[in-house]
């Protein structure tokens, strides 16, 4: 058996420098740290099971309501929504490199790598939030003043869609229901984020995380980039469905 | 006896009533009871060896008798053997009550069919002779009763325990069981699944007559009309016959004759007709539209009450020429107007006489 | 190992606790004042906070027990009208499952031990784990809230559609306390993991953990992977009632199934969740009271990972007859088969423990006995529950309740109050009076199976389960199982006062009274707050008598 | 030498413990642009009609985009065994609830697949 050097070494530096961020019942640095992004692992283990049974559920009915829900899914706004995955994807890779500055103990860069992160993520849900409203104009949030007019005659409407069977247009509430339940969660989620996001910076600003103890902005980060492969899904899942029908 | 007469009277009149085993009114309870004989054998010897070993172990093992434990590591043999000889028990028990399900669940061809609404919270029958029953149901010894049960609204489940039978009744979808039963005689029904506040005055009685009684319940209890026949005078009155008329230049396609046979879709694809067919294709016309035919039906979804499909089911069903749409197109002429936008649940009962 | 070492006699017997004193520093005396404990991090005292609250949940839900058990003592339903009977099972289920039994052995033993028996100074992450105390205490509120404004009639299962759109009962205040207990559960098992992946001293390798800890590794796995899929699930019933319309009401096109498949993924999982830490505590007692080695460690040890794993591939056995394809109901009865055998593997290496060691009777060990009997029929009566045939006539009768009795009270309940007896003396520093409480032990197991025993009877008979009344001729079993549920109240009452007695005039314990190997036995009892005054080195294999005898005598020669 | 197999002995071969490694800024603009690359392809590919291929297509790029950030930006690449396996283990039971829940509809009488 080698012995582990690199631990052992590990572990005498730390024997001397007693960090203020060090919990008590660690014994070192290294474990506290691994332990940390354990945890947060695990928890978004249970996301991605909190998230699945949405997807399973959206997965059905799209199979049984194939048409309904593409005629609904041609509703959605196509460009905001790609803005929006553009926008995610931004706000995530300011994300990554402040946890970069925050490795090379650059606090400055730090900051200004989450300001970053929270204006983008505050810009998502600004465009979500027009989306949401579109909808609700449309009346195409479920509920009493859903209707289903646009779909059953779409002439009326300027689109040159088919007009759907009464029976089939009525399950688009169920697409709409999956829309907002998805998008809905996945921006609670954002705001969430957000939050945090502040106070993080907050103690960045405070020189916290200048001194090598990075592992509440790397944790976030995990947390921040999980949000963003959900929205990666719910974009081509929600937006894309048979986007063609028209040419 | 030291007990005082009315205790005594309690305890007897309670011991009589009480029994320790169903009764086996189906021919399919013996066959459920053998798989549970061997099952309660499979627990008391699991439950004898586990009882064995234990109280042998504590008594030949304990400190006063043995006062060093002995420390051993284990043995795969041993635990080789436990793995094994309760897997095998396991699967011999899967094998068995996987064959048992598919005899309680699939019919035999030639069973009589009769309908059952449930909902919150009575059981109907329809028998297709139109006799209705209410938390009851009358049925003939010796002879395989399918019964297509569906629920109005939540899940219900409908049991009879001396027959060894149950199965969900589901809001939307048609469910089948099917019993022979042997004894004549009065038996439970019973809600199953929890349906709300009165579920367990979900009950019921079936009533099992001899051939020959069953005969004569029929004959006294028919209401007149049969279920076909509701169905026929609906057909006309939610206007069905504008389309399906059986004419050339009709709309809608020919329904003589369609039930149990091979349609094929629109999208190619070929669905068998059954009563869930029917019923969905009324509900849901536009997903399963029929190749050739432009999806022009409207859905009467939600205009139209479990026990008015099952007419019109059952009409449907029953039409084997187009004689009898042209028949309809008369009576309705001759009957009181259609109702132009039928609610739901009433449409049937101010339809039927 | 047969050796003529006159010392021997020291292991084998109990140590003269006469002569133990009191440590005078431990952690419960460590801080004093009502916000101490309430804004504590050390898992000793969040243990004790959970124990206060289960308990609490227990009796409240006990109580609804004794009311369902009075309303059937008549066949018709004369205490209460039909929907206040149904909210009593629903908020019996609900608080019995949710409140009590998912989290009973691992929030209040686990907490306390797993960070002790690994040789850690406390859980890898403190603060949540007393976040996820108040999380609990959140969800129990809000239970309480829902009683008290009228209560719940769903049933635990919160079948759609009924739930969402048949009732106008406080179903969403219901969910949202299930969702946010859910949620401290999923703390609970997290915060397990991380600690015996990354907090094990020196040389405590994965198999030298107490199977203890094994297991509440096994079940933490489920309460991390399952617990969401419930918790949305939940929420899906919630916004269904608010918005109306959706994915559960068949009138509108969707699939009442849906919500069950989500709802079991979870639930049927959920019941490992509860029985496997049970299973620790009785590897624990089982191999102490018979001073021996489990038999087979490593075949129990990954038995248990075998039940966390497969539990999550059996859901729909609680569908057969709901609507499933037949081809669904092959498969997943076909995989409860096989999820039934590490189970019996468990069983058989208990018994087998108990070959050529050197046995007594403590209470810890009478209910551990209870549990191996009851539990072996609980468990077998789920193998006719997972046959298809069986289940057609089984399912939705008493029979089922009978099963789930057998194996949650009487398995782990059971599992409970030998754990709780056997640690007793590490948590207070005190013992609870063995005669008493062997006395309680009987009482419960007599009391148990006067009231479950019948309703298998009933089960087969045809009596429906959730029914407020009944036909007459099921009233002479249901008046014995009345008869029973009285004497199980009052056994489970006994250990409420004797063990809150024993708190002040119980015997002083001493570090470790049962001479088990555990490295929880090694410190005081109390333990310190920081458990270890220094990092233990582990150099012994779990339940190493040998060793723990060597170790003594080592002490008596140096302290006499 | 307790000192040094800290966690556990088999930590040396199969650590639960990996070094600390930090990704460079470069390597995250690379997985930026590739990202953005994905994005466009996805919303371009949406619009031609490639029948059933369209959906698998739009997953396809999802799936890739996902393993690329879990990759890089939450440095799973460099983690050690046990968060790969952890990563793994929570796709594989939603693996499950998907394909067991699928089978049960699929192979339904009612159809309606
Ligand atoms: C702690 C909780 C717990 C545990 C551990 C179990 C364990 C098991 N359960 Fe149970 N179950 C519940 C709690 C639990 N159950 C609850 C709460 C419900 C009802 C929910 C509701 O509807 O409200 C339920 C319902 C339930 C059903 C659904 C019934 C229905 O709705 O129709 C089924 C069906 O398969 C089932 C099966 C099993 C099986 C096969 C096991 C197995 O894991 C058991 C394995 C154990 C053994 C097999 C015993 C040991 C074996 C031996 C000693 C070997 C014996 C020797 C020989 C064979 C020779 N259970
Ligand atoms: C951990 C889980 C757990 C525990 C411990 C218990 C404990 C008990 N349960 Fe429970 N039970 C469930 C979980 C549990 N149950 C679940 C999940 C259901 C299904 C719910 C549903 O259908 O939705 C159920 C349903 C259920 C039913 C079926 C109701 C129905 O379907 O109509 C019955 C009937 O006898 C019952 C009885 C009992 C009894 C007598 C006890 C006894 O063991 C309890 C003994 C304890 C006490 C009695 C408390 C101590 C004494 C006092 C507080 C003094 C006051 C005492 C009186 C007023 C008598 N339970
Ligand atoms: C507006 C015209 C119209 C009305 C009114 C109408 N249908 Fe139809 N129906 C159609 C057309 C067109 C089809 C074939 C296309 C399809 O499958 O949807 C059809 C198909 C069916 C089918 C499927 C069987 C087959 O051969 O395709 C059934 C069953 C049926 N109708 C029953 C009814 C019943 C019962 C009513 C009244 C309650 C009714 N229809 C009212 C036009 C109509
Ligand atoms: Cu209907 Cu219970
Ligand atoms: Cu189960």
């Amino acid at each position: 058996m080698h012995p582990h050097t690199h631990e052992t070494v590990d572990h005498a530096e730390h024997e001397h420098v007693v960090l203020p961020q060090h919990r008590h019942h660690f014994e070192t640095e290294e474990q506290q740290r691994e332990a940390g992004s354990f945890g947060m692992w695990l928890f978004l283990l249970t996301e991605i099971m909190f998230f699945g049974g949405m997807f399973f559920a959206y997965l059905l009915y799209r199979n049984w309501y194939y048409p309904a829900f593409t005629v609904a899914s041609n509703q959605l706004n196509v460009p905001e929504g790609a803005i929006n995955t553009v926008i995610l994807i931004t706000s995530g890779f300011f994300m990554a490199l402040g946890v970069w500055a925050a490795e090379v103990r650059k606090k400055g860069l730090l900051v200004i790598m989450l300001i970053l992160t929270t204006v983008f993520g505050l810009a998502f849900l600004g465009v979500k939030a027009d989306e949401y409203h579109e909808k609700y104009e449309l009346h195409h949030i479920p509920g009493a003043s859903f209707s289903t007019a646009m779909f059953t005659n779409p002439a009326a409407f300027g689109l040159k869609e088919e007009p759907l069977a009464p029976d089939m247009a009525q399950h688009t509430e169920i697409f709409f229901f999956l829309y907002f339940a998805m998008t809905g969660m996945h921006a609670l989620h954002m705001i969430i984020g957000i939050v945090i996001l502040f106070w993080l910076t907050w103690r960045a600003h405070r020189g916290e995380f200048s001194s090598g103890y990075v592992a509440p902005i790397e944790n976030f980060g995990l947390y921040w980039h999980f949000v963003d492969i959900v929205w990666l899904f719910l974009f081509p899942l929600l937006y894309l469905i048979n986007r063609h029908p028209l040419s | 006896m030291g007990i005082s007469p009315v205790l005594w009277q309690f305890l007897v009149k309670w011991l009589h009533a009480s029994a320790l085993f169903p009764a086996e009114a189906s021919t399919i309870s013996p066959y459920t009871d053998a798989l549970y004989f061997f099952l309660l054998a499979m627990t008391l010897v699991g439950l004898l060896l586990v009882g064995v070993l234990v109280f042998g172990f504590s008594i030949r093992y304990r400190r006063e008798k043995n006062p060093v434990a002995t420390q051993v590591e284990g043995s795969t043999l041993l635990e080789a053997t436990w793995t094994i000889i309760p897997l095998a028990i396991f699967l011999v028990t899967f094998v068995w009550g996987a064959l048992l399900y598919f005899r309680i669940y699939d019919p035999p061809a030639n069973a009589m069919n009769i309908y059952v609404v449930g909902k919150q919270w009575m059981w109907k029958a329809e028998h297709p002779g139109g006799q209705h029953e209410i938390n009851a149901l009358h049925v003939p010894a010796g002879r395989p009763v399918q019964l297509t049960m569906i629920s109005q609204d939540v899940f219900h489940s409908f049991s009879i325990p001396d027959f060894r039978v149950k199965r969900e009744v589901i809001p939307g979808r048609y469910t089948t069981i099917w019993f022979q039963a042997t004894t004549p005689g009065t038996y439970h029904i019973f809600c199953t699944q929890y349906c709300g506040t009165q579920h367990s005055g979900m009950i019921g009685e079936v009533t099992v007559l001899s051939p020959d009684d069953y005969q004569k319940w029929t004959q006294q209890s028919t209401s007149g009309m049969s279920l076909a026949q509701n169905g026929e005078r609906l057909f006309a009155s939610m206007g069905c016959n504008a389309c399906h008329s059986g004419n050339a230049a009709a709309r809608g396609p020919n329904l003589a004759g369609v039930y149990g046979s091979k349609l094929t879709l629109t999208n190619g694809s070929q669905v068998l007709v059954n009563d869930a067919y029917l019923r969905d294709a009324i509900l849901n016309p536009s997903q399963h539209i029929t190749a050739g035919y432009a999806p022009i039906m409207p859905t009467y979804q939600g205009q139209i009450s479990e026990d008015g499909l099952i007419d019109l089911v059952e009409y449907i069903k029953n039409m084997q020429s187009n004689f009898r749409v042209q028949q309809t197109l008369m009576t309705s002429e001759s009957n009181q107007a259609a109702p132009t936008t039928p609610t739901e649940g009433t449409t049937s009962e101010t339809v039927k006489p | 190992m047969s050796t003529s070492v006159p010392n021997l006699h020291t292991i084998v017997s109990l140590p003269d606790q006469s002569t133990a004193k009191l440590p005078k520093r431990h952690y419960i005396n460590n801080e004093h004042g009502l916000l101490s404990w309430l804004l504590t991090g050390d898992h000793k005292r969040i243990a004790i906070l959970y124990l206060i609250s289960i308990t609490f949940f227990f009796f409240i839900g006990g109580a609804f027990a004794g009311l369902i058990r009075l309303e059937l003592l008549t066949p018709q339903s004369d205490l209460v009208a039909a929907d206040t009977y149904n909210k009593f099972f629903t908020m019996h289920g609900i608080i019995m499952i949710f409140l009590f039994l998912v989290p009973s052995v691992p929030a209040t033993l686990g907490n306390f031990l797993i960070p002790i028996m690994l040789g850690a100074k406390d859980l890898a992450f403190p603060k949540i784990n007393l976040l996820s105390w108040y999380l609990y205490l959140a969800g129990g509120t809000l239970t309480l809230a829902a009683l008290v404004l009228g209560g719940v009639d769903t049933g635990w299962t919160f079948t759609t559609p009924l739930s969402t759109h048949y009732l106008n009962t406080h179903v969403i205040t219901a969910a949202t306390a299930i969702f946010i207990a859910g949620f401290s559960s999923i703390f609970t098992g997290l915060n397990f993991i991380v600690t015996i992946h990354r907090m094990r001293a020196p040389g405590m390798t994965w198999f030298r953990m107490p199977l203890f800890v094994w297991s509440n590794y096994a079940a933490s796995i489920l309460m991390v992977l399952g617990t969401p899929v419930l918790a949305i699930a939940i929420v899906l019933v919630a916004l269904e009632r608010l918005v109306g319309i959706g994915v559960f009401d068949p009138a509108k096109g969707g699939d009442p199934l849906l919500f069950q498949h989500l709802f079991w993924f979870y639930s049927h999982p959920a019941v490992y969740i509860m029985i496997l830490p049970g299973m620790g505590v009785i590897s624990e007692v089982i191999s102490t009271f018979s001073r021996k080695r489990v038999f087979g460690y490593t075949a129990v040890a990954f038995s248990s990972v075998a039940i966390a794993l497969f539990g999550f591939f059996v859901w729909a056995h609680h569908m057969f007859i709901m609507g499933v394809s037949n081809y669904s109901a092959l498969v997943f009865s076909l995989l409860t088969m096989l999820v039934a055998v590490p189970s019996a593997i468990k069983i058989f290496n208990w018994a087998f423990t108990l070959q050529k060691g050197s046995i007594t009777f403590e209470t810890p060990m009478l209910y551990a006995f209870g549990f191996m009997g009851l539990f072996t029929i609980g468990g077998l009566t789920g193998v006719f529950l997972g046959s298809l045939g069986m289940d057609i006539h089984l399912t939705e009768t008493y029979f089922i309740v009978a099963h789930f009795h057998f194996v949650m009270v009487g398995g782990m309940l059971m599992a409970f109050l030998a754990g709780i007896h056997f640690w007793w003396p590490k948590m207070t520093g005190r013992m609870y009076p063995e005669s008493l409480s062997k006395l309680a032990a009987v009482v419960t197991f007599i009391g148990f199976n006067l009231t479950f025993l019948p309703q298998f009877i009933l089960g087969y008979l045809g009596m429906p389960r959730r029914y407020a009344a009944y036909p007459p001729e099921f009233q002479v079993l249901n008046v014995l199982s009345t008869a029973g549920a009285t004497v199980l109240g009052v056994g489970y009452m006994l250990p409420l006062l004797y063990l809150g007695w024993s708190l002040k005039y119980g015997a002083i314990a001493g570090d470790n009274p049962w001479q088990a190997t555990g490295l929880e036995w090694q410190i005081q009892s109390p333990p310190l707050t920081e458990n270890f005054l220094e990092v233990p080195i582990v150099d012994y294999e779990a339940y190493d008598y040998e060793w723990l005898e060597k170790k003594q005598r080592e002490q008596v020669t140096t302290v006499g | 030498m307790a000192h040094e197999t800290y966690h556990d002995p088999s930590n040396v071969t199969n650590p639960e413990h990996a070094d600390h490694h930090i990704v460079s800024p470069l390597q995250y603009c690379m997985v930026f642009g590739t990202l953005l690359l994905g994005t466009a392809i996805t919303v371009l590919a949406a619009y031609k009609d490639m029948g059933w291929l369209n959906p698998v297509i739009a997953l396809g790029i999802a799936s890739f985009k996902a393993v690329v950030v879990i990759l890089f930006f939450m440095h799973v690449k460099y983690q050690s065994k046990l968060i790969k396996m952890t990563v793994a283990a929570g796709f594989f039971t939603f693996i499950v609830l998907i394909t067991m829940t699928l089978s049960d509809y699929m192979s339904r009488a009612w159809g309606m697949w």
